[in-house]
């Protein structure tokens, strides 16, 4: 390829494409004696084998284009260079990413003639070092989930050997995929149930319409062995829960559309809630009050902290609108330590594991900005790096 | 696992059952009752027109019927009270129905907007309109009444272009289908 | 499916679908004893059998998904309702429009998963009063031609029975597909020569690399049977033709990166320039000169006069960067009769075939805007119903 | 048909011999003369940031060599003087690399720019980057040189991801390959 460039190079306009050691040096070349060096033909960039701390994933939910959705990666400590790649997330897309298994993984559905046609669900495997596809695990029946990104419509489970899929016909149900057999095992039947929590070490819960939690533990063909349900965990009507929590570890804090945190431990075979729900509190300069907006809302720290993004306008319909402040709380203490005003409103948070944890703040102009989130001060703009509608903010 | 519900055992049983379109509109008439359908498209690109998104640069769409007021092209109109997606007003169809092209969703969500000119509240149908890609135009998203997807009934953020050939999401309309018993809601 | 959604509307909350006749009017409802009447669902606007000739077609290349590009129906005359539809444009997609067939028609590529896989390229037909799909025909060889759109790249011929479409791996050819039997019927090898002006009855001419016109006759089997060059007729170094000219009848308008119009006769089956270039002249407020600039920068009404999208900044490599005036010039008394100031720089511009042809304009930030084309005068906005970048207007 | 040429005569054999791989290198050694090769993308954005589209909010990215100055996420940056398309410095690569996940394009096109530093005229290779979706980030246009489709080695309104897996378009690289010999060109 080199030598035909190169070639082409030659017979352009008479040019001579000399090397760097055989060029004239006419005296306007003054303090640079030697030209530039050649560059190598192909080349592409390479990414490290682990990701720094720094490192995030931005979906792109891209209204404009919902088919041609992505999954942006992000050097948030780079205000210079922040778009690392991007990943293909395509048609209401889920994404999954695996540090331990070197992946990112996407839930994507295809039409064999863009928009019409043929209809193809799949989940591509993705090498986390090269960015390209090593695999695919084709999901029949037409039946995948199409939502706006929820993450948890595609889990982990099973130690990140399989992974679990949200389908919606509008029939609930969640298929049981092995990973490195690239095939579906199982699916469980989950009417009035929705959304993935995985739990314990091999199964996962979901919230049901009837405000209970439901559990499954999974035995070691996927299919489902034991299932426990806990009555009334989720006032739906009046301290509706965002479906989207934030993990430390095995626990899920979750925050209410009025501002509540409620904490449920993931860690056994049965999910359950945590006791001693608080709420974060009032203050000042709401109208009518602050509450929780945007698409994710919640994020947490390596310490244990809590990030909530909250709007002064808060009311009811209003926990899709973004938020203007992060307020910081800390779920032991049941407290509130902190407000960091942002620059803008925003609808996604996430909070790196870096030393000096920073905030990451999509904006809904779409800019991304990076806070620390210690002291809540900006640090810097990432500029569009989450594309057109940064909607999730996810810290590998 | 001592402690573990007997619904394993009707889970399993079902999932030995398979899902069938028919299981599939039998779950509809168990599970959807308290409230109906709402779907797709969340966090508006709020950016420059308002809370709701929306403004294209399109002059106003007046229905020209004075019990009928607003700008159909605008997010405010109060047919929109919950839908969430690309105005079909500003994409070649109507409030009430698809652009040319698409495919008009048959399972619906609907909400309840009340008229501001004759104090009614209407039962309205947000039906979407599939099969060509998304609109661009008027983005809109309104979640009065909007639950988490544990109530898919009451979350608009799913993709209701479910009965359609195609799943590709284009525009949504907003279909009077009836009046609210209780007008004032 | 009707009997279905109103069903779901009874389950909610209680509500009770009764239809306007039966529904009580409490003092409240004042002025409007009656409810406003139900609406049939479903329902799909309809379009008129013959589009009136304010509709324009205007290619959205989108570039921020250019496998996701659209062609957007719009009606030039409603500032309300500009938007009639879109048909579908995928990946560099070239389109054409045939109201004699009733039909749009898309020369698209696809992916089998979106950005990989399997590539299909299609010729796609559209019925012009549903804008649903009714054919396709499947192009082999993954050959066709993906360039910024150029409508010179897919052409109709033989009485619009025959299309032409480009192809360029990059060796050219062009592929003759006849339509109505729905299959590429052959294929003319065109080395060093491109983009497509139909020429007689059937057959095609194309500029070539060496400065001539090559025009080919093609046999009732879509076979060359004979041709021709008409050497040095466009001098590309100093006097670029934009590739696209304003077509009036079998006659072709174009113009010069410097401005010079250049007439070609087409009717025959060999095409020919016509004698007489002519240059658009210079004006006041130019830094350093005006010049032709846009993508699609050269549009005619029905009277014969011709509409040239201008630039002041106008200098080697300005030729795409847009203008600010559309300069109207007459061909036959090779003369500038006006100049119209634009609203915003512009990128296309076209001219309806209405009684009062009206200037379309699509400026460079996405905005479309109407011009009385005999007066210049401002008449309305139409938004962005041209889509995200729209680079081309179509008047059927 | 008397007066036409005989190129119909030699036009028909060539169709009939096909259009093969070999066909097409010696279709490119026989016509690509007088200039190189230029592509993809036409008509910046040009809306707000200037005549040539580009800028993102992205801080200035620099090379840190003195001899290779400015800003390599800007249009203005001197390797850029013909491309069209989104810089890949914006998009995961850098002015030289494409980003992880795609493939360069083995089949290029050159110009030649002048550096502003060392006075020279350098030839630049805008390899473009394939297989993933449009980057989205830093839109650039210049055309400098630029001529009509006509002549397809100085036109950059082709796509250029020919010779890869997949055409899909992402960004544009801006290759080092030599120095030219006229350096003041």
């Amino acid at each position: 390829m080199r030598s035909f460039a190169l070639a082409l190079a030659i017979s352009a306009a008479g040019l001579s494409a000399t090397s760097a050691a055989e060029t004239a040096k006419p005296a306007q070349k003054g303090a640079f004696p030697a030209a530039l060096p050649e560059e190598p033909i192909p080349a592409i960039a390479a990414l490290p084998d682990a990701w720094p701390a720094s490192w995030v994933l931005i979906h792109d939910f891209h209204f404009n284009s919902i088919l041609d959705g992505r999954v942006m990666l992000v050097d948030t400590s780079s205000a210079e260079r922040p778009v690392r790649g991007m990943v293909r997330a395509a048609q209401f897309a889920n994404m999954l990413v695996s540090p331990r298994r070197g992946e990112v993984l996407t839930a994507e559905t295809f039409y064999s003639r863009l928009t019409q046609g043929e209809r193809t669900d799949v989940v591509t495997i993705w090498d986390d070092t090269t960015l390209l596809p090593k695999g695919e695990i084709v999901l029949p029946g037409g039946k995948r989930q199409q939502s706006v990104t929820y993450p948890q419509l595609f889990q982990f489970t099973n130690g990140e050997k399989w992974a679990l899929i949200a389908n919606f016909t509008p029939a609930q149900s969640v298929s049981v995929i092995d990973l490195d057999a690239r095939k579906v095992i199982s699916e469980i039947d989950l009417p009035g149930c929705a959304q993935i929590y995985p739990t314990g070490e091999r199964g996962f819960s979901s919230f049901c319409a009837d405000g209970s939690l439901f559990s499954v533990k999974l035995g070691p063909d996927g299919q489902a062995i034991s299932s426990k349900v806990v009555a009334k965990v989720h006032d739906i009507d009046n301290q509706p829960m965002f479906g989207t929590p934030a993990w430390q570890g095995r626990t899920a804090w979750f925050v209410t559309y009025r501002g509540r945190i409620q904490g449920f431990d993931f860690s056994g075979d049965v999910g359950k809630p945590l006791p001693g729900a608080f709420d974060l509190g009032s203050a000042e300069g709401a109208a009518p009050e602050w509450r929780p907006g945007g698409w994710q809302v919640i994020a947490g720290d390596a310490a244990g902290k809590l990030y909530v993004l909250m709007s002064p306008n808060g009311r009811e319909g209003s926990h899709k609108d973004g938020g203007s402040e992060v307020w910081v709380a800390d779920p032991v203490k049941k407290t509130r330590l902190a407000r960091i005003a942002l620059r803008a409103q925003a609808v996604a948070i996430g909070v790196t594991r870096e030393t000096r944890p920073q905030l990451i703040v999509a904006r809904a102009d779409g800019e991304i900005d990076v806070h620390d989130a210690a002291s809540g001060a900006f640090v810097r703009s990432l500029g569009t790096a989450g594309g057109a509608n940064p909607i999730l903010v996810t810290v590998p | 696992m001592g402690g573990f519900d007997k619904w394993t055992e009707r889970l399993t049983r079902r999932i030995a059952r398979g899902t069938s379109r028919r299981s599939t509109l039998a779950w509809l008439g168990a599970t959807i009752t308290g409230a109906a359908m709402f779907p797709v498209l969340p966090v508006a690109r709020a950016a420059s027109s308002g809370p709701h998104g929306g403004g294209s640069g399109h002059a106003p769409l007046h229905s020209g019927n004075p019990q009928d007021p607003g700008d159909q092209t605008s997010c405010d109109y109060w047919r929109y009270c919950a839908i969430d997606g690309f105005l079909c007003s500003c994409c070649g169809g109507s409030a009430s129905a698809c652009p040319p092209g698409t495919e008009m969703s048959p399972i619906t969500w609907v909400g309840t907007c009340t008229n501001p000119a004759d104090g009614r509240a209407y039962v309205i149908s947000y039906n979407d309109c599939c099969g060509v890609s998304s609109c661009g135009q008027c983005l809109c998203n309104r979640n009065e009444g909007d639950r988490p997807q544990v109530r898919p009934q009451a979350n608009n953020d799913y993709n209701w272009c479910l009965g359609t050939a195609s799943s590709i999401y284009n525009c949504s309309t907003a279909v009077i289908i009836g009046v609210a018993e209780d007008a004032a809601r």
